[in-house]
């Protein structure tokens, strides 16, 4: 154990915060048109992505041929600490560039990577990931969606739900069966969709907050014809590549719930002193019991992530992600939750902006988003109690 | 004792329900929601069916209720999540100018034809101290000047009943609509209708003369105020736990109704817990103002608290027991999430009337 | 709802009250020879018993011919609340008299009753219920000990476990299976054992909190031989008698949980303020804050139990017993929980007497009593879900 | 930054698991228990291992190791429920020896020929605003009047390291063991060794002349005895995690092994996260310890608050899990469950920590 880091990721980190201050995107520029969709590019975001790429910084781990600078693991996680604490979004396509471009170079055709995987890379166009449906859920065996060979082309009808960015996405990276009589797991293939394929038929579904800003959708696929060209990969081989898809940067996503914590956390110290003042002595004392509780999870799922990130480093696996989800997902929302009784009637207004201030109660609700998509909390618990502690199925 | 509701309650409840379900279904809440729509029909609805009067004494021109009546009147209209002023005139408004003993403000709000809102929290706080507006004059000429936040039904009130602090203590005066700066922000739950309220030397005439007696009155009213709110609240969660229960026995993962795993029945015995918690401390409280009892303070206490509870837990699990359907705009759960969480905040929340709680039972600050 | 009792009932009240006051054991008797197993008779408890029964108090809800006065329940639940907030127990076997002899009185031969029911009537013998095995746990269908009928005989063999009392119990309601081909529910019978029949061998099982006080028994049988006419009701009805005693005034079991919660409630409010007064101001607000929840919880699980009550009353059905078991032995463990870490180090001596005053740990850890047997906090949650919500069984 | 154990780290723990494994079974603790035998034979063999001079330096004759590595041992220690001395010396009594610079009772302390306790805490408070022993005299001749209670290791010690007070602050004095009033209760979990003492004008020498350099060293010791504690509570309780989940994996119950109802699952993923998040905040305090880190202080309260949560919920859910069987005396379990929940209120409690915290963080009273 050790607190430092060596001098030689001190260096990274110095080389990327001097870049940085010089490529930063305005504030006012992301303020005046912030992230919204997930497949909504801004021309800030367009841009910094451009110069991210060129200059070997939007995928430093990467090798250089593919736009990187072989930077380790732990150069990474510093690399995106210092994103986070900059207050400067990586991406605003995050399902594009770290998923949908990762598997295309490493499953795709040169055609695929030329004309899908680099226009990502340079921000020149963005994608959304077309896996939920409204029957399957979190369970990928039970995919419907139907690609059915005709010629050189597939003639895909079904429909996909939750599909995040799908209203502003250039194009869909589309899981789709394409053997019905192979078991459940086998049979799925990829095939890249440019949305404006004729048949598509993009749905947004509101959310409960901030009905103006829809980010999830439902895609409606009627008789969508796509050259045989655009499958990705080896024809139902889909579910192995969805391993792979997801797998890509994995070892990281932790960092997001703990950085996402950390902020929340830091804005609530921050408002603390003012919303506590109008309370009596007592209802402080309790509050200010709640917030140290928080805040000692805060701190719990930064030495958890790190900890477990640390075992990735040594050892290459890292198996306590369905933990680290569950848990900065569900004390986000808590904390969320008690911030908004804090803040009292004033939680009640609403959009104020997309996900609103700490201690509004429209923040609160979007804490969901976290606890339930990408395998809902009660879904890591199954995993934590099954694959982790090995207890039995059924 | 008998904590059991009577035959002649549960038919109130039952019609009460019953003619909600006709003229407040989920539509009409959501033509509000969507600005399709405003609360009045129903509003004029209620007024027909004399229910601004039900806990009036017959001989003020009121159906004669008890409070447990006016209890299950507030908790219906939370499981409908109903828009409009009903709430905050027939729990807030009308107990307070019948307590005041005002003839003419009674007979014209439960004709419907003024609507009243109570004036009562500043800074969010529900309680004496916290009342800084005050109010300066004599006989009927008054004025009123300071600032009240978040006041239930205020966004479509004609006329205000504002507790204010005078030399003699609190007392409530009336201030109509036109002389009051009204500020009604977008809010998480439209239905509520709250509304910021300033008065810069607003002319005001006395509704309860200040002093010692008014005081009282005032805490009388808003403790009503705050067991309604409770049982209000507690309606929105078991209608929240009664949709997410039926959800739970029709939808199906991994190819078995989600309402077969036995993690999720556990989870639905804790909320059934919490709803049936809620909901019995909260006619409790009700029971214990409607006869005097004498720990009715604390019972007050208690019913909010627990209906701060059981929305955190119902609002909760409520919503990620749904899943992603649950958090679209176009399923209806939303306005019972909003309604359960918005009113925990209304009359005091959940943290204050717990340290008020405690120090009723000896353990900290006095209230 | 109201809050009152009609007239008749005060009058019983008061009745019982004037009586209460005359016979009551002395407090001093009580403390000399506190109640610890559950069928330890101290003296002063079989006089106590002797004069109740004889005056028609013993079991005031049944009809005069059996030593009652035909109370009707609400009477019977203010005769409890009674005898509870004198702090008077009224039997110290409870399984003898709320569930063993109300069967024999159903189910038994003029003989049974008259040899095993009136001396658990008149104080005079104790009694302990065999049902729970090693393997069975919970679930009364998988119960092995065999009775064998050979001529005027049953043969019996196996093992009971957590028998509470058998350490000082003079019989036995032996549940044993006596048709083993039968479907699980059905073969199962009840035989009247005597404690000091060649055979039977008690291993009492300490607790993990004052061992010198075993309740809990391990009980082997071994060739155990008893009469035909120790057989209570038909063979291998068992079964729906086990339900039938269970249910004997099962009515009334929430109230004992609810007394309990009390009791512990009003000796941690009387004891608070000297608790409160060595922690710092935020500590004793939050402890303050704790202990309203509890009494939030006190109150709910009273009210619960009432209205439950009242409805059983109207219905003859009261569906709750299951959330009330849960709850009420849960919060009477978080009360206790939270209480020991209000008393610190105090809370750590241990053997003060058999439950430990409010706020020691010995306390804490004997909640769990409450929560495990019984059908534990599971099987209660379990039951909830099923039988009062409706969800399915698997 | 690195969280995890270094291959050394690793390998020390192992280590000493391996040792209390053969050393201290719970055959072992039983004993202690059930009076049938004490404590001396196992610390004789730590004596023998210079377990008690594991952190101490090397150039003070001990192993030189970090508070990190300390703190291993105190949570395979509480792993272990081990009896005796061991945890009051190596986390309270010689590093207040050690930091001290008092050579020959260190010497002696290392050797196992002096068994000491640090005498801190009064009235169950863990702080100095709490310490109102006093001392009074000057020089080698000093005495020391006032009560302590709970003192770790006190039942055994030979000697008591005093905190106390002067005109000049706090210091700490060494009192014979034959010149206080020794009161050892009968114990929940006798393996901790608690005594109450007193001191009516005891003979004591000076360990730490008082004044603010002393007060800063017994903060110092203080804070690492928390964590200590906090990691002997977590190893204890990650025990109780093991030997629930195995527990799990072989009782049947309707004809399934119980770890196979989802609702049991879901509550073994919440005792492992109780577990790793005290384990992982408990090593990042005593790493902050170790390296002087700016956030050591509320590291230090994050820990010993985390473990009061760990505990309480593994000492109910262990012990709920394992039904009746873990309820009796002849089960080992409740050895766990006992130290668990004894250590939470040793130290500072969980509540004592997070009102510290609360401070630290500008929430509240000044600590």
């Amino acid at each position: 154990m050790k607190l430092r880091f060596d001098d030689s990721v001190e260096a990274f980190r110095a080389e990327f915060l001097e870049w940085l201050a010089v490529n930063r995107p305005p504030a006012e520029a992301i303020e005046a048109d912030p992230p919204r969709s997930s497949a909504y590019i801004p021309e800030w975001a367009a841009s910094f992505t451009r110069r991210m790429f060129d200059d070997g910084w939007l995928v430093p781990g990467w090798p250089p041929e593919r736009g990187g600078r072989n930077a380790g693991p732990i150069e990474t996680l510093v690399y995106l600490e210092e994103l986070n604490k900059a207050n400067v979004p990586r991406t605003t396509n995050p399902q594009g560039l770290g998923i949908i471009a990762p598997s295309l170079l490493d499953y795709g055709t040169e055609e695929q990577i030329e004309n899908y995987a680099m226009p990502l890379l340079r921000g020149e166009t963005s994608a959304c990931l077309g896996m939920s449906e409204p029957d399957a859920g979190s369970d990928l065996a039970n995919l419907k969606t139907r690609a059915v060979r005709d010629g050189d082309n597939f003639i895909i009808n079904g429909q996909k739900v939750w599909t995040s960015g799908a209203n502003f996405a250039d194009f869909c990276f589309l899981f789709c069966r394409t053997d019905p009589d192979a078991p459940k797991h086998k049979g799925i293939s990829i095939v890249l969709m440019p949305m404006d394929t004729p048949g598509v038929t993009v749905r947004p579904l509101t959310e409960i907050i901030s009905p103006e800003y829809p980010d999830l959708n439902e895609v409606f696929l009627d008789d969508v014809v796509l050259p045989v060209s655009n499958l990705v990969g080896e024809l139902n081989n889909g579910w192995a590549m969805a391993n792979g898809s997801l797998a890509h940067e994995r070892s990281m996503v932790w960092l997001m719930g703990v950085m996402g914590m950390e902020s929340s956390m830091n804005e609530l110290l921050a408002e603390a002193p003012a919303l506590l003042a109008s309370l009596s002595a007592a209802e402080q004392a309790t509050a200010a019991d709640d917030i140290a509780g928080l805040y000692i999870d805060t701190v719990a799922s930064r030495c958890l992530g790190y900890r477990g990130f640390a075992r990735y480093v040594k050892t290459g696996s890292a198996p306590e992600q369905a933990l680290m989800k569950m848990y900065s997902t569900e004390i986000r929302r808590d904390l969320l939750q008690i911030a908004a009784e804090l803040r009292g009637p004033a939680a009640l207004p609403t959009g104020l902006s997309r996900h609103g201030a700490v201690g509004s109660l429209d923040a609160y609700f979007t804490t969901f988003g976290g606890t339930i998509s990408a395998g809902s909390s009660e879904i890591q618990r199954n995993i934590v109690a099954e694959r982790v502690l090995g207890l039995p199925r059924g | 004792m008998d904590l059991e509701l009577s035959d002649d309650q549960f038919e109130l409840r039952d019609n009460i329900r019953s003619v909600l379900e006709g003229a407040c279904p989920p539509s009409v809440v959501r033509a509000v929601y969507e600005g399709q729509g405003t609360s009045a029909e129903l509003w004029q609805q209620m007024v027909e069916l004399y229910w601004p009067a039900l806990g009036v004494a017959e001989d003020a021109g009121g159906l004669g209720m008890g409070f447990v009546e006016v209890g299950l009147l507030a908790e219906e209209l939370g499981r409908a999540a109903a828009p409009g002023p009903l709430l905050a005139m027939v729990t807030q408004y009308i107990p307070m100018v019948e307590a005041a003993g005002a003839a003419d403000p009674l007979a014209a709000a439960i004709a419907g034809e003024t609507i009243g809102a109570l004036a009562y929290a500043e800074n969010g706080r529900w309680e004496p101290a916290a009342v800084a507006a005050s109010a300066e004059g004599s006989g009927d000429a008054w004025s009123v000047t300071g600032t009240k936040g978040a006041v239930l039904g205020g966004a479509n009130a004609d006329v205000f009943a504002v507790v204010a602090r005078t030399a003699e203590g609190l007392g409530v005066f009336l201030v109509e609509r036109s002389d009051a700066a009204v500020d009604v922000p977008a809010l998480l739950d439209p239905g509520l209708e709250l509304a910021d309220l300033e008065f810069a030397a607003a002319p005001a005439t006395v509704l309860l003369a200040p002093g010692p007696d008014a005081e009282a009155v005032i805490d009388a009213v808003a403790s009503q105020a705050s067991v309604a709110m409770a049982l209000h609240v507690i309606g929105a969660c078991r209608r929240i736990f009664e949709v997410t229960l039926d959800y739970a026995k029709v939808r199906e993962q991994y190819d078995r109704v989600i309402g077969s795993f036995q993690a999720l029945k556990h989870r639905f015995a804790e909320m059934y817990l919490a709803v049936e918690r809620a909901n019995a401390v909260g006619y409790y409280a009700a029971l214990a103002i409607a006869e005097d009892a004498p720990d009715r303070a604390e019972a007050v206490h208690v019913a909010k608290a627990a209906a701060g509870d059981c929305q955190r837990l119902l609002a909760q699990d409520g919503l990620q027991l749904h899943g992603g359907i649950g958090y679209t705009w176009e399923n209806d759960l939303h306005f019972l999430l909003k309604r359960a969480k918005s009113g925990d905040v209304l009359c005091g929340g959940r943290g204050f009337h717990r340290a008020r709680l405690a120090a009723l039972l000896g353990l900290g600050e006095a209230a």
